[in-house]
């Protein structure tokens, strides 16, 4: 029996139950559930990305922003859009014109479809595949050859050497980030992102006492770090500031896009934007609990909420989660200032490495040592006087 | 297969589409007849490029891309194994499996270890042996 | 499955055969690497298809985001020694080659007609069982259980490739 | 045999295997470049894989054939590894590439 894990397209069949789309087959509601996410989540989340860091950046130097188009400059992405996309479609004459056309392709790609695996919400999550994890670390791979490729397709000093770094750096901190998910692996034991969502409710009353956590963030002190370390690998992964060597424009002119003009470099920023969700997303997810509230479990409220309104909180949740590390990130842009090449490297496989290692026997430890419990469980077990444990 | 692959396929298809389809757009758009003259160069800051783009560069990004498949390929080995990890403990017998990934890490650290003894993490080293002595 | 679906296999097993001809036959060796990267998607998806989703995500991650990554890095270092001369193919043993690949076509064709009487009918739903079921976990179990000894002698052999690798890379004065 | 059914069976998955093996073996003879000829092993260890995991569901329908995958792709990332990491080392004495020009086993 095929477990139907398409639960974004299976929401929208029950939710139309009844009226005349109920017979539209489960595949096209998959294809409305990808159309929905890229085209009203994703691409619009890239665009006005750009908007909201020109905001945040001109706040923190004491200047107003963008302010023309709109009541506070808010379309300003899109005039932005509109301007790349009027622009003359350049390719440079010595490059590769086949290379130069499938770069932004792998990029864009290999940014969006990650979003397939993240859940919004409990029942809003386009596939919760089995090996969910392992599916976003595959296709983000796809993004390194990607800007490899367009580097040298520029036929561009600057790009071949922005792209290099790029590729370097990525490869090189996708060993912390993907040793920084291990421990959640261990504690929750599977690869599926929504099972690992659920463990992280918090729930007493659940017979297995291991099986509601709270946040893997919170579970032992070494997933505390990990979740920095994620964190720091993936501003690294997406080629953010303290980590813009590839694209340092005092050194590399503008770095690996320097000759994608209009919209082919609209389609860099946009993947990179759209990268830096997914990132922070992931991030959301593995550690700080995905949609799940604080405390609570709304569908064993005292009043019984309509599905619908349960949705929508929990997207707003996990919304409010992801923005708030966008919002780090790009607060982190105008405040710390860049790495070298060599102080990159070294922070990756002097620092962040071994201490992902550390932290996974650490974890291993703790889990073996206190059954499956997080650091509240434990907590709550000694002031009980160890009755809560089974 | 599970249904979720689907999901996985529309959204492929999409991403992919999405590039074309902009430049697509833009070509409809925007003005036409105004177009860079011929024989325009690489952007290198005004100047004229020098050479071929096509440096030969620093041999250093290839050893750390060898470095890096190595970890990258044990982490994908270990990932069954961790999955079962949880399991194991809950039910009384999780020794072999943190042995096992013990072993794991030992063997990680081992490399790193050598790595970074015989100077492979240092980025700098290549440059400053064969800078000129004064 | 259904139609539909089987189409998607026919394109990713296509994509792979084409990609493959373009690696073989192309004497540009970055268009070559290129390609390598679209045959190594479109086998994962057959993977994928196979019931091995596992292996599909192992297959992207290592082939795709490491091997292509290092194949890159090597052509990039090198290539300015072939940029003048293109042409790649024609090593002393073309006419060998063709003659081996071409010689090679008639016992598979021979082997592929043969099949269907050799291997043993395997029920179609066994199969279909087996393809739907999750196999993280139990590729975890046969390699802590039955396999452990190949997997623990691979885990060593990575190590000392690494060793090796990054000893016979280093720059020597 | 509808050519949809055949893309799903055994017979289309060794057909694409054995064209991969074709090709890889006419890449590693005739290619110059020696990274060309590791191009040529990754069709040819790729179209070993594919045979295992076909055989796993369509033979057996046991998890042996992923597992013997599984440990053919994590010796083909070390053969990667360190084949290039050989081709460097040609490149680094012979400023060449050309595998026709490795006729020597001494350096």
């Amino acid at each position: 029996m095929p477990a139907n894990s398409a639960l974004f397209a299976q929401t929208l069949t029950q939710w139309t139950q009844g009226t005349w789309l109920a017979t539209v087959p489960l595949w096209a509601w998959a294809l409305v559930s990808a159309l929905i996410i890229i085209y009203m989540l994703a691409l619009p989340f890239g665009g006005i990305a750009t908007y909201i860091e020109r905001k945040i950046a001109a706040d923190m130097q004491d200047r107003i922003g963008p302010n023309r188009v709109g009541p506070f400059g808010i379309f300003q992405f899109a005039a932005d859009a509109i301007k790349m996309i009027s622009k003359e479609d350049y390719v440079p004459p010595g490059g590769d014109r086949f290379l130069f056309n499938i770069a932004p392709v792998l990029v864009v790609v290999g940014s969006c479809a990650g979003f397939v695996a993240l859940p919004l919400g409990q029942y809003l999550v386009a596939g919760d595949i089995n090996i969910g994890i392992l599916y976003i670390m595959a296709v983000t791979t796809l993004i390194a050859p990607g800007i490899l490729l367009g580097s040298w397709a520029s036929e561009n000093k600057w790009s071949l050497l922005g792209g290099l770094r790029s590729a370097a750096q990525i490869v090189s901190y996708e060993i912390p980030v993907a040793l920084s998910m291990l421990p959640v692996i261990l504690i929750s034991g599977s690869l599926q992102v929504g099972e690992i969502v659920k463990q992280q409710g918090w729930n007493p009353a659940d017979p297995i006492h291991a099986n509601a956590h709270f946040w893997n963030v919170f579970h032992n002190p070494f997933t505390v770090i990990a979740f920095f370390i994620l964190f720091v690998g993936g501003l690294a992964e997406t080629n953010r500031i303290p980590f813009d060597l590839p694209e340092a424009e005092s050194e590399l002119v503008s770095g690996f896009n320097t000759e994608f003009s209009g919209m082919r470099f609209g389609l860099y920023a946009l993947g990179e934007f759209v990268d830096v969700f997914v990132m922070c997303a992931l991030v959301t997810t593995l550690y700080l609990g995905g949609w799940q509230l604080p405390f609570l479990e709304l569908d064993k409220f005292w009043i019984t909420l309509p599905s619908g309104l349960i949705a929508l909180i929990h997207v707003g949740f996990f919304m409010g989660k992801t923005l708030l590390l966008v919002f780090v990130v790009m607060w982190l842009r105008w405040t710390l200032p860049r790495l070298r090449v060599d102080q990159l490297m070294g922070l990756c496989w002097k620092g962040l490495v071994p201490i992902s290692l550390f932290n996974i026997v650490g974890t291993a430890v703790w889990m073996w040592a206190f059954k499956g419990q997080s650091m509240i469980q434990v907590l709550g077990s000694l002031f009980s006087g160890g009755s809560a444990s089974h | 297969m599970e249904t979720g692959y689907i999901s996985a396929f529309w959204f492929v298809v999409i991403a992919a589409v999405t590039v074309p389809l902009m430049l697509g757009v833009g070509a409809l758009l925007r003005p036409k007849g105004i177009t860079t003259k011929k024989g325009t160069q690489a952007y290198e800051c005004g100047e004229d490029p020098v050479g071929s783009a096509w440096v030969k560069f620093n041999i250093r990004f290839y050893v750390v891309a060898i470095i890096f498949i190595i970890f990258d390929v044990e982490i994908a080995a270990v990932l069954p194994a961790a999955t079962l990890f949880r399991e194991a403990v809950l039910g009384g017998q999780g020794a072999f499996v943190f042995a096992e990934l013990f072993l794991f890490v030992a063997l990680l650290v081992l490399g790193l270890i050598y790595c970074w003894v015989r100077g492979d993490l240092e980025w700098v080293k290549g440059v400053t042996k064969y800078a000129p002595k004064k | 499955m259904s139609n539909g679906m089987k189409l998607i296999l026919l394109i990713a097993e296509l994509v792979t055969v084409g990609s493959a001809l373009i690696v073989a036959i192309n004497p540009n060796i970055l268009y070559s690497a290129v390609f390598l990267l679209f045959a190594f998607l479109g086998v994962a998806v057959m993977y994928l298809f196979a019931g091995a989703d596992f292996l599909a995500g192992v297959q992207i991650v290592v082939y795709v985001g490491g091997v292509t990554i290092l194949i890159l890095f090597a052509i990039m270092l090198t290539q300015w020694l072939y940029r003048l001369k293109l042409k790649d193919i024609g090593s002393k043993f073309v006419i060998p080659g063709v003659v081996l690949a071409l010689g090679l076509v008639p016992f598979l064709h021979r082997g592929l007609t043969e099949l269907g009487k050799m291997i043993q009918a395997t029920p179609p739903e066994k199969m279909a069982e087996f393809a739907a079921s999750p196999k993280t976990q139990a590729i975890g179990k046969a390699l802590l259980g039955t396999h452990v000894l190949p997997f623990e002698a691979i885990t060593i052999l990575l190590l000392g490739a690494l060793v090796g690798a990054v000893w016979l890379a280093r720059p020597r004065t | 045999m509808n050519v949809l059914d055949f893309a799903n069976s055994i017979e289309g998955y060794l057909l694409v295997s054995s064209v991969l093996l074709i090709l890889g073996i006419f890449a590693v003879l005739t290619r110059k470049n020696a990274i060309g000829i590791l191009l040529g092993v990754e069709l040819i260890l790729n179209a070993a894989g594919i045979n295992f995991v076909a055989f796993s569901k369509y033979h057996s329908a046991a998890l042996e054939g992923q597992l013997v995958t599984l440990f053919l792709i994590l010796i083909a990332a070390a053969e990667a590894a360190v084949a290039l990491a050989i081709i460097l080392r040609f490149y680094r004495l012979k400023q060449t590439i050309d595998a026709d020009e490795a006729s020597l086993l001494r350096h």
